[in-house]
């Protein structure tokens, strides 16, 4: 049996291990050493001035200066960042509208849907050296939290290749978020086109931390270290921002925000034709009229992608002492009928947030009496009469008016 | 006879799973190919951004 | 995070897992001298996969007691020799599932989302099989099937996704024969079948999808479609074929000998053959408690002639394993087809059994008709797979 | 019933048996071929053949065909 074994097993493994020595040898480190030039670390400048100081960014990656401007609006001390998802529209009164064009305010708004706390968390992480004490507002649509976390589409767009070989090459980010970053892209690898060296970087620092079985993944990770250092000691260019910061100046127009608000929620409560549930018909007779209700899942708060995510990101930003607020959106209680399961989870979010002095706005509701029609321009997005609520609130706590 | 043919087929089996695992799950050749390509990393997932 | 969430050899932890078992196994063989019972570690061991890792424990195991139930009852209550009562009951949950997974999501209700979600079941539809087989073989057995052995079954870990579809009584004995069947010769023989399968689906299946199947541009041409073809069914078989041999495999590790599966399907000559080669127990499967039962039926009554008989017979076996598919106009139409290539053939034999030549190729050398079989038989079956992708409609 | 069972065979398969004879192994009958033989036993001696006894185990040679006949004429 024993020479068995070894005549048709140990024998042909080893003979199939020598063959495969040998070609490598022959061919493959010959493939490396002539693709691969060693190079010093090369940082790339990258200067502009900022220009913009209004509106919004879907995302970072649809125009070539959104980048920039991102940059810029977290380094600028007088503008006000806003980082949200689908409620981010182009309506007049979104607040990176309305505010700049009634103040004059600086406002930039970055997002659209699908921007989730560690979208959020990475442009965050790779402002590292600008981000101190910046001015911020983040606006938590309580539907994240029934989602896996951020999906890698979202990921994509947001973590951008310069924005990962900052956050790489920057040693004094903590470790914990790059490893944090690893898990997530390993865990979503099939996902993914291809991997850039920088997404690999990340896997390694969350491959290398694993000590608690003996992992399949760790013995790979040897081996790639065994290429020649082409995979595991990835030559990434280092990115510094040049950037000059420019400013408007604000004008100090008084507005009654109370009464434009009413007007608007009046004005949106007597458009409606189609539902008593306080949804436009626009969006009523095209995703609703199959499906008039829905019910939501109640979020692990131990096991919840973005819970987990979320936490994360207020780690930073506490550590970054940012001058941050959060908006938290209510859901549309006609439309979902058991808004009370996430009132754990709205709890904890402002438990968290109390417990670190940091401004929030909860418009977030549990039953149909005390929600605010109109507040919602249908089952989870801001209307114009939400926009003026938060518009009065951000104008108040940031720029002290009333 | 048999013996040598079995011995020749499995080193074969072994040889393609050696050179296979390290290929396809180890290295990814691409980038070992083509160590300059784009940096930027596209998403499999068709996601429809729904309502907007 | 993968707790819940690892069907059969999708993820390294199933893989840890089986691992896990084996030890566990030889070690209450050696160390425990087999103190515990094999069937007993074996229904522990399914247990914990179903408990710790399959995505809808509940759901499964309120699936396999709804099956051993019905089963138990129709053997009390039922007396007929007319087993088409006790098929439907036992296909239950195929119905369900089929149907509801083609309903169009527009028209989606809570109750109907959740009906969904008991009724999707990864595994469902062979564990449903194997049941109907364990029932009609052993309907008529003196003795009663106790639960474990019928879990044991059913839910055996490394065949309950997609086969290979086993039957009850020869499973059963290696469960009987327990640790004893779990000696060197088993597992050098799973040992063979586990090398063979990592290459089949972690390797070659895996290179042809990442290198070959993903690149490949929809153009909408000819020349597209053509590759897509040949490439997809290349793929299905060497992942197919894969899966079934580790299933195989981690069997014979674990003392089972579980029926082989796929045996050089391309060098069939005929869709007979090829039924013997490509997904063998489905096809053994159909024919016992399918194809045997209606041509019976339909000979009994003495309907039409003998080849109209039979032909009707193949069609209804192959479209039904269409449906057994799914309820989506692709996979019917695969079945049909499939059908339809055996009727050809069967129509074929008849003739020239009939006339004492051969109808098609006549005193050609046999060498000659041989590989124009194969040829002809590999492009018939890449174009059914290629309906069955779904890539075309 | 041993002439019966052959001339049938021979009928259906359109091949000539011994009673020792593989019918199974070498193809003679195939899963049509041996429900319609079932079915003309089943006429012929006027007994009942359930589908899941049309088996290798009952069917394989002409005397073990023979033996399962006697076996339900008992």
């Amino acid at each position: 049996m024993l020479k068995k074994i070894g005549l048709f097993h140990i024998v042909p493994f080893l003979l199939a291990s020598l063959i495969f020595v040998f070609l490598y040898h022959l061919f493959i480190s010959d493939i490396i050493d002539n693709h691969v030039n060693i190079k010093p670390l090369k940082t790339t400048e990258i200067s502009g001035k900022q220009e913009v100081h209004a509106g919004k960014y879907g995302n970072l990656s649809e125009v070539d200066h959104a980048e920039l401007e991102f940059i810029a609006s977290i380094k600028s001390k007088n503008q006000l960042t806003l980082m949200g998802s689908s409620e981010f529209t182009y309506s007049k009164f979104t607040t990176y509208k309305y505010l700049p064009a009634k103040k004059n305010y600086q406002v930039l708004g970055i997002g659209h849907a699908h921007h989730q706390s560690l979208s959020m968390l990475i442009e965050l992480l790779a402002a590292h050296p600008e981000n101190l004490n910046t001015k911020i507002v983040f606006f938590i649509s309580p539907d994240w939290f029934n989602t896996e976390g951020t999906n890698s589409k979202a990921f994509v767009e947001y973590a951008r290749p310069n924005f990962l070989n900052r956050i790489i090459n920057d040693s004094t980010i903590s470790l914990e978020y790059k490893e944090y970053l690893g898990q997530y892209i390993d865990s979503r690898l099939n996902e993914f086109d291809g991997v850039s060296k920088s997404m690999t970087s990340f896997m390694k620092i969350f491959i290398d931390n694993q000590t608690n079985y003996i992992s399949l993944k760790k013995l790979k990770q040897n081996i790639k270290d065994n290429f020649k250092g082409t995979i595991s000691k990835p030559i990434i260019e280092n990115i510094n921002y040049k950037l000059n910061i420019t400013n408007t100046i604000k004008n100090s127009t008084f507005l009654n925000y109370d009464s434009i608000a009413k007007a608007l929620q009046l004005k949106f409560i007597s458009n409606i034709q189609s539902n008593s549930i306080y949804v436009n018909d626009n969006y009523y007779n095209k995703y609703l009229s199959n499906k008039k209700e829905s019910i939501l899942n109640q979020p692990n708060l131990k096991t919840n992608e973005e819970y987990l995510d979320f936490k994360l990101l207020l780690k930073y930003v506490i550590e970054r002492k940012m001058e941050a607020s959060f908006i938290i959106l209510p859901l549309n209680p006609y439309y979902y009928k058991n808004t009370e399961v996430f009132l754990p989870l709205i709890d904890s979010i402002k438990l968290n947030l109390e417990k670190h002095d940091l401004p929030y706005y909860n418009l977030y509701v549990s039953d149909t009496l005390s929600y605010d029609p109109g507040i919602l321009n249908d089952v989870m997005h801001f209307g114009d009469y939400g926009w003026m609520k938060v518009n009065k609130y951000i104008d108040s706590l940031y720029y002290g008016n009333h | 006879m048999g013996t040598t043919k079995k011995i020749i087929q499995n080193t074969l089996i072994y040889f393609l799973l050696i050179i296979g695992y390290v290929y396809l799950y180890v290295i990814n050749i691409n980038t070992v190919l083509n160590p300059s390509q784009e940096e930027v990393v596209k998403s499999k997932i068709d996601f429809v951004y729904q309502q907007f | 995070m993968t707790l819940h969430d690892t069907l059969p050899f999708t993820s390294v932890l199933f893989f840890q897992y089986l691992l896990s078992c084996i030890a566990l196994a030889l070690g209450i063989k050696f160390v425990f001298k087999g103190k515990l019972s094999f069937k007993f570690a074996l229904a522990f061991l399914t247990l914990a996969y179903i408990g710790l890792l399959f995505t809808k424990p509940l759901h499964l195991v309120g699936l396999i007691l709804y099956l051993y139930t019905a089963s138990l009852s129709l053997r009390k209550f039922y007396k007929s020799d007319n087993l088409i009562l006790p098929m439907l009951v036992l296909s239950l949950p195929i119905f369900l599932m089929k149907t509801l997974s083609i309903i169009p999501s527009t028209t989606e209700s809570t109750l109907l989302i959740s009906a969904k979600d008991i009724v999707q079941i990864a595994g469902l539809s062979y564990m449903v099989f194997k049941v109907i087989s364990l029932y009609i073989d052993e309907r008529r057995s003196k003795s009663i099937i106790s639960f474990i052995d019928f879990f044991n079954y059913t839910a055996f870990a490394p065949t309950l996704l997609i086969g290979p579809l086993d039957r009850f009584k020869r499973f059963n004995t290696d469960v009987e024969n327990g640790y004893a069947n779990m000696n060197l010769k088993m597992i050098g023989k799973g040992w063979n079948n586990l090398i063979l399968g990592l290459l089949y689906k972690f390797i070659i299946a895996e290179a042809i999808r990442r290198y070959v199947l993903v690149n490949l541009v929809d153009d909408g041409s000819l020349l597209y479609h053509l590759s897509y073809m040949y490439t997809y069914l290349l793929y299905l078989f060497f992942d197919f074929a894969g899966y079934s041999l580790l299933a195989i495999s981690f069997g014979n590790f674990l003392g089972i000998n579980i029926p082989i599966n796929f045996d050089k399907p391309f060098l069939a000559v005929n869709p007979k053959e090829f039924w013997k080669k490509w997904h063998k127990t489905l096809g053994d499967w159909l024919n016992d408690y399918f194809f045997k039962p209606i041509f019976k039926f339909l000979t009994s009554k003495k309907y039409k002639t003998s080849i109209t008989r039979q032909n009707i017979a193949l069609m209804l076996t192959f479209t039904l394993m269409g449906f057994w598919n799914g309820f989506q106009l692709h996979y019917i139409v695969s079945g049909m087809l499939f059908g339809l290539y055996s009727v050809i053939h069967n129509y074929y034999v008849y003739k020239c059994k009939r006339t004492k030549k051969d109808v098609v190729f006549g005193n050609m050398n046999p060498k000659m008709v041989r590989i124009i079989s194969i040829f002809l038989m590999f492009n018939s079956v890449a174009f059914a797979i290629y309906i069955f992708s779904g890539k075309l409609f | 019933m041993k002439d019966f069972l052959i001339e049938k065979i021979d009928e259906l398969a359109f091949s000539t048996v011994e009673v020792d004879d593989k019918l199974w192994a070498s193809e003679i009958l195939d899963s049509i071929t041996v429900v319609e033989l079932a079915v003309e036993i089943e006429n012929e001696y006027n007994i009942k053949i359930p589908f899941d006894e049309i088996i290798v185990e009952n069917f394989e040679t002409v005397n073990l065909l023979i033996n399962y006949i006697k076996q339900k004429l008992a």
